[in-house]
């Protein structure tokens, strides 16, 4: 079996590169992405853990994380929507005000 | 060993496609990338023996969830490149505190891995084919110790579906 | 008992059958033809009828005291544990049947004349609406008379008691558009109630007395199993529990009569019976001559082993029975309509039969009711045929010199006028003999019955008076129909006068059965009846009757005749000969004759007492209840609520509210450098968390690393 | 021995079958879809009273491969706006999925390159659901209007009615209690049915949501050729349309593979359990038998010797298999009494499946193409509620079945028809609303396709 | 028993909730959907409480079907169900009447269906709470549960003075419950004192009342007191009772309905479970107290029924009469005898069967004609015949018509109080003679005679849906009447031991073992009552 370090180090990697698109990205659904990629990322951990440790809740919650995925990517690209009807933009940077 | 020529293959698919997910200017290749991603991670799952959260994997993230990202990139037609990268302090700053999380986090790993006798060279896994069947398994966890999160995970989708349908749904009066 | 033999095995048919057809006819009569209506419900009865005269063989056939036969369908009422006088006991009333020499006389009377009434209404009704529920009704009636009839138990003799007065509910209200008839039905639901109210006391007391309210064991397969009234009775008796005359016998006799006053419309009971005549007329022959009023009758004779150790209630029977006798027969003097003069007639006769059930002489009431059944269903009968040829006219003012224009019908009527008046030979003369002779023997023992005797030769005079007057204001004399409606005068159809005939036959022969006491000999219908009247001790307690002589017998005869020759003189001075004279009488005597044809204000006097004061009572009540219980607790106490609210809202908006107000300017005073990081962008605020995140790597990190260590 | 050879030798004799049948995956099922598309063709023309293709081969039995060597050596265009990277990328990703799917699909007993994936079923459903990425990407890629419409059109299409058909697969899973393939077919023994006849219902469902799934008519409304110029594959042409084209005919045979598996017994005789019809076990034989007397009759009177030879060749083979089936079946111990197994199941898998596919053609052929915005009600008002309702009914005639000891077929039979009762309810309504609904997702679409 | 494992009570209690919540997520515009939803969760529940029925041990004498979970352990709250032979009828008459109720409302509500039946669902599950909870705490919320959607049912879908009605229900009811539950507090915290130090307190009904009959009798007596309150005014009983003639007037069918048929049952069911074992045991003060409860009683009785007499309103009429029936229940009650209280359970159902369907006819004639009012009818056996012979049908076992359920009930009651009293019974059968008085004259003026209205002239018949609700009332009422036996049996063996509990000196009686006895009883001590 592979050292588990090895997965942590893969989430990390990707944990990373989600952290970086989330910050320097405007484009809102780019950074929806990158937070798709952090979950991934928590995924890969959860999922490490759970098989080294051999408890299955491990799995249990990658699957509740990916449960969350989809509500958020639901929502979030809804919300996108709405804001890209109201404003035609979709750029972070001009969104900084929490009512209009 | 091809436990660990599997895991680096999909390893480093997920990694440069990762990279190249952030770095694309174009959303569609942004997404097509991500999708890589998310099957290079499922085959990570699978080499773990998460069977069922490998399908799940697939069938939620890249036959839903992407689905999803594709339509609405297409939608709003993102599909033109933009102006993509910010500029000015704020980006610089974060990327150096990026790094210092990603370096912080990466010696923290390291050297409890290099510590001697315990540690995260965790005991024995049970070898793959001692595993009792996956599905079966998680089911029992999920149904038996994690049911109530699981209804509340339910909620939590219907609440998301109501909100996703209300706030894409016609403004009858127009700002 | 087990050569019971089919119609006895199958008793419970002959109130079965009525109810079949009273069924078929709700559920489907709408779509019946006429035929098929008369089908049902005539041929019902008339196997109700045979199923009765082949259980009655059989019994006969059986010796003397061998005569009960009693079957029990299921347990009805199963309400469990009650207190009784012996100890705890399971109270059950069954569902059964209990055929005796009593039953047979009730059961053979009702479906026999019964059937006869039914044949006659096919021709009465012939051109009415609702022909089909008007059979329905008569059919379901018929039900609970049996079911009355041949109950063994109290309870369920209740059931046909309260059924039959749901019957003459729905058949005295027969014609519902009309206001009078649905006040009638209203007013004999009513006043039966109340009497009922009694019969259930009763009832209760016999339960908690004997632990039971079957009539008797008897007749059962295994009568030791079972309890009943008159075994419990008698061994009370003979344990001298109970003594002859105990309180508790008088007060179940007491209640249980005033059950029966109901339904047999004695006083203070009688007033509904008059309206009843509301209804169609074989209604009035067959519930209101035949079967319901003497229900009562039936009850206190089917006691008669408690009425027997009741001496003070049965001279309270009796001193009823003969005021009511008397007192019904003078109202009926004056009346004028028809039917009313026979209801009234009807009162009358029923008061004899608890006259003669109060001096003790339960066979001569039951030997009356049997007879009276006959002929006062055949004077009903032919008052129906009358107004039947007359179109509806009921007022016998209007009538006259009908005997040649509707012969069917007036020489039935006349047979039976004959028969009720007592006329030697016919039978009314038999049953009122036997009566009038039980209560002279009875004087003989006891002084103070004379005047029983007496105010009985009274009645038997004013009957045979009114009777005729009757009779000769509607078939002799001058024609005083008006003219218009004198060419419609018809013969009734031979399913009118067919019936009338038989009716006519047993008002002549019934009387027969009792033709032995002219020799001087027991009268073979008492012998029959003798073993269900007998009481529970032939020699402490039960009434006891002196011998007279063939003499005296003959005697008391001629007495009788002499009465009746009297009251028919009279009537015949009066009404026939001169016309004229019976008015001026009136005249003569204004007031006496207004409080006769105003039947002695008794439905005023009980409106004024009660009905008016309840009517009063509730009114009160309802003031009561919106003003005083609504009005002033319930507003009252809403109104301190609201003033009491009112000043405490003035405290919260005025104290309370701007206390607070002032404390919430200060922590809005407060935030005001910390408002300066919300720039909106949410990267930024994603840099401001990965900052923090790294700073906590950096401080803890180590502490991380140890926890990772100790993985296991 | 070299121990790696050693090693790569110990593999596949452990794993012999399963790599023969992957390799005949991505072998022969391009083939056989080239077949089906002449087998359409035919049926086509036979609807008609037609013929069909006849001059090449035969009875234009080599058809197909004409076909394909026209493909593949057609002129390979991409238009100059078109996203180069994409436009490559999504017919592979279509006909890869297609075909990974089909790894998990048990042919029979023996038959399955991914035997001892336990989540069997949901991985056909879940792979094939990665053909629609490849789908829309084309269409966006082409950079076209129609292909574009196309591809929207075809991705709500199949989340819509992958939806549906999922939860008529759960209603045969809940019978079936496992995801295993296998399993399901083995189960389906010992239950004593064919799931078709415990939930008729969700086989109904399934069959319509599994005919969207794959575009086929008459919901082929992504590449209608009439109106969107063939959809997502108008800039598409030679190879890469060709791939489209196996794709399509892959995801065919998978969903039907699953129909079959699930509702239809799989690789089991009709009846498995009723022993006097034991005699079909024969069936495959017998046919084959007389197919190959067939041959051998009609080779003799074939005008061409090269006819006559394929004849022959046929015939010979019919044979061949035919005494497998013969004689096989004592040595059980033997790796033929596998293959006997495996061939006796294939075969009526294969009849099935075929079957399947045939209503499938006639369906196509039998009716007018649906309009978008009646599909989307079709799929979101009837179908969805549906197939919840027959979930909710066969969990119940279960309970009904585990917890009050109900017969089986009493339970199924009730829930049945409660189920088929709430469809006619929902039928009601859906006429009811229908005004209104039309006119509400008239405009939606129209809408949508604007902003597409 | 073997029935601990078994869910059944949860699951007919919860019934009609998942049909509210059901309705919950069907669209405002699906009125037909909302319809069809209430009635098929209505159908559920009564199908669910007949196998309660049929699985019901015969001869029980205690609690069947328990079911017991911790819910608020920091109190000793605990979620527990169980029926005896009492519940279960009473849980049969809830469930049939809510279903009727429920089928009733097809036509007559066309406003806010959705939350119409979500009201009636809920009220269904609170009422079922009450007749089934073991728990004090349950019981209390479950009491209160119900008197909210009765609220909005008055509140929302009644006739004009709706609000006033609303309120004053729902005041007058809540002042009694918040004394009730002030006695309920005092008994937990009374028996909690009994226990040693650190014990959890309980709200265990059986485990509280028995505990109680050891409190000293002043405390008893205020216990008593306290909880008589809430019933009282459930019942109504004399001087509470002006709620219930306004809640009838001004409620939709269905409302009154429940409201006659199962509301009011829940006081006398309080009266029967919990005020009889906190009587106290000095003979003397009980005597007081029962005294003044059966005075109250038959005041209810007489009252009543005088005060039916002068109503204008069909369904004020009926309001009154509701309040002279149920006085024969309380009557019966606290005649403290086995065949009083049995009588009582059994007349509870009979007023049940008779009231309710007496509303459904009114509430019939409400949908053709928008009124109530006596003097608008008259005459209409004339255009609806079925409807009358119904309707009489009806009449006469509310007025206790022997064959009839009616008279069943109050004969029973009227034996059990003789044997006690003779005065009382006597009283009492004052009642019976109004009764008739006053529902025939009800009849007349609204059946018989002429037409007197124009609008009468042309009135439909009842329908077949109509049928539907109303001939099982009519079918039950014959059974009942006819072969009661079935309804003794369940009621048999709990009042023997609710009897044996609040007044043992009733099995001390004589029991000379008589012939006169059709059952004779051989030990009274151990078994009084032998299984015969």
């Amino acid at each position: 079996m592979m050292p588990i370090g090895h997965y942590l180090f893969l989430s990390l990697a990707l944990f990373l590169i989600g952290v970086i698109g989330v910050i320097t990205r405007r484009n809102v659904i780019i950074v929806l992405m990158s937070i798709e990629l952090i979950l991934n990322a928590v995924n890969i951990n959860l999922v490490a853990f759970s098989r080294y440790f051999g408890d299955v809740a491990g799995q249990v919650f990658a699957l509740f994380i990916i449960a969350d995925a989809a509500a958020e990517a639901a929502v979030g690209l809804g919300i996108i929507i709405a804001f890209f009807h109201n404003r035609e933009t979709v750029l972070a940077d001009e969104m900084d005000l929490l009512k209009w | 060993m091809l436990d660990s020529v599997i895991f680096y293959f999909f390893a480093g698919i997920a990694v440069i496609s990762a990279a190249l997910m952030v770095t694309r200017r174009n959303a569609i290749h942004s997404a097509v990338f991500l999708i890589t991603t998310l099957l290079a991670t499922a085959g990570i799952f699978l080499q773990l023996r998460a069977e069922f959260l490998f399908i799940a994997q697939i069938i939620l993230y890249v036959g839903g969830i992407m689905v999803l990202f594709i339509f609405v990139i297409m939608l709003v037609r993102l599909d033109v490149p933009l102006p993509q990268i910010r500029s000015g302090l704020q980006k610089w700053i974060a990327l150096f505190v990026a790094l210092t999380v990603g370096v912080e986090a990466g010696v923290v790993i390291f050297l409890a891995r290099k510590a001697p006798g315990q540690g995260l060279l965790i005991p024995n896994p049970a070898p793959a084919d001692k595993l009792p069947p996956n599905t079966e398994e998680l089911a029992n966890s999920l149904f038996r110790s994690y049911l109530l999160p699981f209804e509340i995970a339910s909620v939590l989708l219907l609440v998301a579906m109501v909100g996703a349908v209300v706030m894409a749904k016609k403004r009858t009066e127009a700002p | 008992m087990n050569s019971s033999g089919y119609f006895l095995s199958h008793l419970w048919l002959i109130p079965f059958f009525p109810l079949v057809s009273a069924a078929v006819m709700f559920f489907f009569g709408r779509r019946l033809p006429k035929d098929a209506v008369n089908l049902f419900c005539v041929g019902s009865v008339f196997l109700s009828f045979l199923h009765a005269m082949g259980a009655t063989l059989k019994l006969f056939s059986l010796p003397a005291d061998q005569r009960v036969y009693q079957q029990i369908l299921f347990q009805w009422v199963t309400p469990g544990a009650m207190p009784t006088s012996t100890g705890l006991v399971n109270f059950v009333a069954d569902w059964g049947c209990l055929l005796d020499p009593l039953s047979c006389v009730m059961v053979i009377v009702v479906t026999f004349v019964g059937f006869l009434i039914h044949v006659y209404s096919t021709g009465y009704m012939a051109h009415e609406g609702g022909y089909y529920r008007f059979f329905g009704y008569l059919n379901f009636f018929m039900f609970f008379m049996l079911t009355l009839v041949l109950a063994n138990n109290l309870l369920l003799l209740f059931v046909g008691w309260e059924g039959v007065g749901l019957c003459s509910y729905l058949l005295i209200g027969f014609y519902f558009l009309k206001k009078s008839a649905d006040d009638a039905g209203k007013k004999a639901f009513i006043v039966n109630r109340i009497g009922d109210a009694g019969f259930l006391l009763g009832l209760l007391l016999v339960a908690a007395t004997f632990g039971t309210v079957r009539f008797t064991s008897q007749g059962l397969a295994d009568p030791t199993a079972f309890s009943g009234i008159l075994q419990s009775l008698a061994s009370m008796v003979a344990q001298h529990q109970l003594a002859h005359g105990a309180s508790v016998f008088t007060t179940i006799a007491l209640l249980l009569f005033f059950g029966a006053t109901g339904k047999s419309a004695q006083i203070p009971l009688h007033a509904w019976l008059p309206d009843a005549m509301e209804g169609p007329t074989p209604v009035s022959a067959l519930i209101h001559a035949v079967t319901v009023v003497t229900a009562g009758v039936y009850l206190v004779a089917r006691m008669s082993a408690i009425f027997q150790l009741a001496p003070v209630a049965m001279d309270i029977v009796a001193i009823i029975g003969a005021t009511t006798a008397v007192f019904a027969a003078t109202i009926a003097l004056v009346q004028t309509n028809i039917k009313k003069i026979l209801a009234y007639s009807s009162i009358s006769q029923l008061g004899y039969m608890f006259l003669a059930l109060g001096v003790g002489a339960f066979a001569a009431g039951i030997f009356h009711l049997m007879t009276h059944a006959f002929f006062k269903a055949l004077l009903f009968l032919g008052a129906g045929s009358v107004i039947h040829s007359l179109s509806g006219q009921q007022d016998i003012r209007k009538m006259g010199g009908l005997r040649y224009t509707i012969p069917a019908t007036s020489v039935p009527f006349i047979i039976a006028t004959l028969a009720i008046t007592g006329v030697p030979g016919l039978s009314g003369f038999f049953s009122n003999d036997q009566i009038l002779g039980h209560a002279f023997n009875r004087h003989m023992m006891v002084d103070r019955y004379l005047a029983l005797w007496v105010l009985g030769l009274i009645t038997a005079g004013l009957t045979s008076l009114y009777m005729f007057r009757l009779l000769f204001e509607t078939f002799y004399g001058m024609s005083r129909i008006p003219v218009e409606s004198e060419g419609h005068i018809h013969e009734s159809p031979k399913t009118m006068a067919v019936p009338l005939m038989i009716l006519a036959f047993f008002s002549i022969v019934s009387g027969w059965l009792a033709l032995p006491v002219l020799w001087g000999e027991q009268s073979p219908f008492e012998r029959f009846l003798e073993p269900s009247l007998r009481g529970v001790e032939k020699d402490a307690g039960s009434i006891t009757f002196g011998h007279h002589t063939l003499l005296v017998e003959y005697a008391l005869m001629a007495g009788l005749v002499a009465f009746v020759v009297l009251g028919f003189w009279l009537a015949y001075k009066l009404y026939l000969e001169q016309p004229k004279l019976h008015t001026k009488l009136a005249a003569s005597w204004p007031r006496l004759h207004n409080l006769l044809v105003h039947k002695y204000y008794v439905d005023e006097i009980y409106d004024a007492l009660f009905v008016n004061r309840i009517k009063d009572l509730s009114t009160a009540l309802s003031f009561f209840d919106s003003k005083v219980i609504d009005g002033l607790c319930l507003d009252g106490a809403g109104w301190l609520v609201r003033a009491f609210s009112r000043i405490s809202m003035w405290w919260d908006k005025w104290v309370v509210d701007a206390l607070v107000n002032t404390l919430g300017w200060f922590p809005k005073f407060l935030s005001m450098p910390v408002r300066m990081f919300q720039t909106g962008v949410f990267s930024t605020y994603a840099v401001f968390i990965l900052i923090g995140l790294a700073i906590l790597l950096g401080v803890y990190g180590h502490h991380v690393q140890t926890f990772m260590r100790t993985l296991h | 021995m070299n121990p790696t050879l050693h090693s790569i030798l110990a593999f596949v004799q452990t794993w012999w079958v399963e790599l023969l049948c992957a390799v005949l995956i991505v072998l022969v099922v391009p083939l056989i879809a080239g077949y089906l598309a002449l087998v359409e063709r035919k049926v086509m023309a036979d609807m008609p009273a037609r013929l069909g293709p006849m001059r090449v081969g035969p009875p234009g039995l080599l058809q197909p491969i004409a076909d394909a060597l026209k493909l593949l050596i057609k002129e390979d265009s991409i238009p100059d706006n078109a996203d180069r990277f994409i436009f490559w990328l999504a017919p592979v990703l279509s006909v890869t999925a297609a075909l990974t799917s089909m790894g998990a699909v048990a042919f029979g007993p023996w038959f399955q390159a991914a035997r001892d994936i336990n989540i069997g079923l949901l991985f056909v459903v879940g792979v094939s659901s990665l053909g629609p990425i490849g789908i829309v990407l084309g269409g966006w890629a082409s950079n076209n209007h129609y292909s574009i419409i196309g591809a929207l059109r075809s991705t709500a299409q199949l989340i819509s009615y992958e939806t549906t058909a999922g939860f008529a697969l759960v209603s045969g899973l809940l019978l079936a209690g496992t995801l295993n393939v296998r399993a399901i077919v083995e189960a389906q023994r010992t239950d004593h049915a064919w799931y078709i006849f415990l939930a008729p219902v969700g086989f109904s469902t399934y069959l319509i949501a599994s005919i969207a799934e794959t575009n086929r008519a008459p919901f082929d409304l992504p590449a209608a050729a009439s109106e969107l110029v063939a959809g997502y594959m108008t800039e598409y042409s030679g190879f890469r349309w060709s791939l489209y084209f196996l794709a399509e005919y892959a995801n065919m045979i998978v969903v039907a593979s699953v129909g079959t598996t699930l509702f239809l017994g799989g690789w089991l005789r009709p009846f498995p359990n009723v022993h006097w019809l034991g005699w079909l076990d024969a069936a495959p034989t017998l046919l084959l038998a007389a197919v190959g007397a067939y041959c051998v009759f009609r080779a003799g009177k074939q005008p061409a010797r090269l006819q006559s030879l394929v004849m022959w060749a046929v015939a010979f083979s019919s044979f061949v298999v035919s005494a497998i089936f013969v004689f096989a079946s004592p040595f059980s111990h033997l790796p033929l009494a596998k293959m006997h197994d495996g061939l006796y199941g294939a075969f009526w898998f294969l009849l099935k499946v075929s079957a399947y596919i045939y209503i499938f053609m006639w369906l196509r052929f039998a009716l007018p193409r649906f309009r978008f915005e009646q599909l989307m009600r079709l799929g979101w008002h009837i179908l969805i509620p549906l197939a919840l309702v027959n979930v909710v009914g066969v969990a119940i005639a279960l309970a009904l079945h585990s917890e009050f000891s109900w017969n089986r077929w009493l339970a199924t039979f009730f829930t049945t028809l409660a189920t088929l009762g709430a469809a006619m309810m929902l039928l009601r309504w859906n006429d009811k609303y229908s005004a209104a609904a039309a006119l509400l997702a008239d405009s939606s679409i129209a809408e949508d396709l604007h902003a597409g | 028993m073997e029935h601990s494992s078994n869910h059944l009570l949860s699951v007919i209690l919860f019934t009609p909730l998942v049909g509210a919540l059901l309705l919950l997520f069907i669209p405002r515009e699906s009125q037909n959907l909302h319809r069809l939803v209430g009635n098929l969760f209505g159908v559920l529940g009564f199908i669910a409480s007949l196998s309660l029925l049929i699985h019901f041990p015969a001869g029980s004498a205690g609690y069947e079907f328990k079911e017991a979970a911790d819910w608020i352990p920091s109190i000793g709250a605990r979620y527990s169900l169980g029926a005896d032979g009492i519940s279960v009828l009473l849980v049969m008459l809830t469930t049939l009447l809510g279903m009727l109720a429920i089928a009733s409302s097809w036509s007559a509500i066309q406003q806010r269906t959705k939350e119409y039946y979500i009201l009636l669902l809920l009220l269904q599950t609170g009422m079922l709470g009450v007749f089934l909870s073991l728990d004090f705490f349950l019981f209390y919320v479950f009491w209160e549960v119900m008197l909210v959607p009765m609220y909005f049912l008055i509140g929302v879908w009644g006739s004009e003075r709706r609000l006033y009605a609303a309120i004053k229900l729902f005041l007058y009811t809540l002042a009694g419950s918040v004394i009730m539950l002030l006695a309920i507090l005092a008994l937990y915290f009374n028996y909690a004192k009994t226990l040693p130090q650190g014990a959890m307190g309980t709200f265990d009904i059986p485990t509280l009342l028995a505990a109680a009959q050891q409190f000293p009798d002043s405390l008893k007596t205020w216990l008593f007191w306290g909880l008589f309150f809430a019933f009282a005014v459930k019942v109504p009983m004399f001087p509470f009772h002006t709620w219930l003639p306004d809640a009838h007037t001004e409620a939709p069918t269905a409302g009154s309905v429940i409201l006659a048929g199962i509301v009011l049952k829940m006081g006398t069911y309080g009266f029967l479970r919990f005020s009889l074992p906190l009587l106290p045991t000095d003979a003397a003060l009980r005597a007081k107290i029962i005294h003044m409860v059966i005075a109250l009683s038959l005041i209810s009785i007489i009252y009543g029924a005088v005060v039916c007499l002068r109503q204008k309103d069909t369904k004020r009429l009926l309001a009154y009469s509701s309040v002279s029936h149920l006085g024969f229940c309380t009557l019966g009650i606290f005649a403290l005898t086995p065949q009083g209280l049995a009588g009582s359970v059994l007349q509870q159902i009979n007023h049940g069967i008779s009231t309710g369907a007496l509303f459904l006819l009114f509430g019939v004639l409400y949908e053709r004609r928008n009124t109530s009012l006596i003097c608008e009818f008259g005459g209409l056996a004339t255009p609806m015949p079925n409807f009358a012979a119904i309707y009489l049908i009806i009449s006469l076992s509310s007025l206790g018509m022997p064959l009839l359920n009616g008279f069943i009930g109050e004969f029973t009651i009227l034996q059990g109080v003789f044997s006690v009293s003779k005065t009382w019974a006597a009283w009492a059968s004052v009642g019976i003679v109004l009764g008739a008085a006053y529902l025939l004259w009800l009849y007349q003026r609204t059946m018989l005679g002429p037409i007197t209205h124009e609008a009468n002239k042309s009135l439909p018949d009842l329908n077949p849906r109509e049928y539907a609700v109303l001939l099982p009332l009519v079918a039950l009422a014959f059974w009942i009447g006819i072969y009661p036996r079935p309804f003794f049996a369940y009621l048999e063996k709990p009042v023997q031991r609710i009897v044996q509990q609040v007044n043992p000196a009733f099995y001390q009686l004589t029991t000379s073992p008589s012939r006169t006895s059709s059952i004779s009883f051989s030990s009274p001590t151990s078994n009084p009552v032998s299984p015969n």
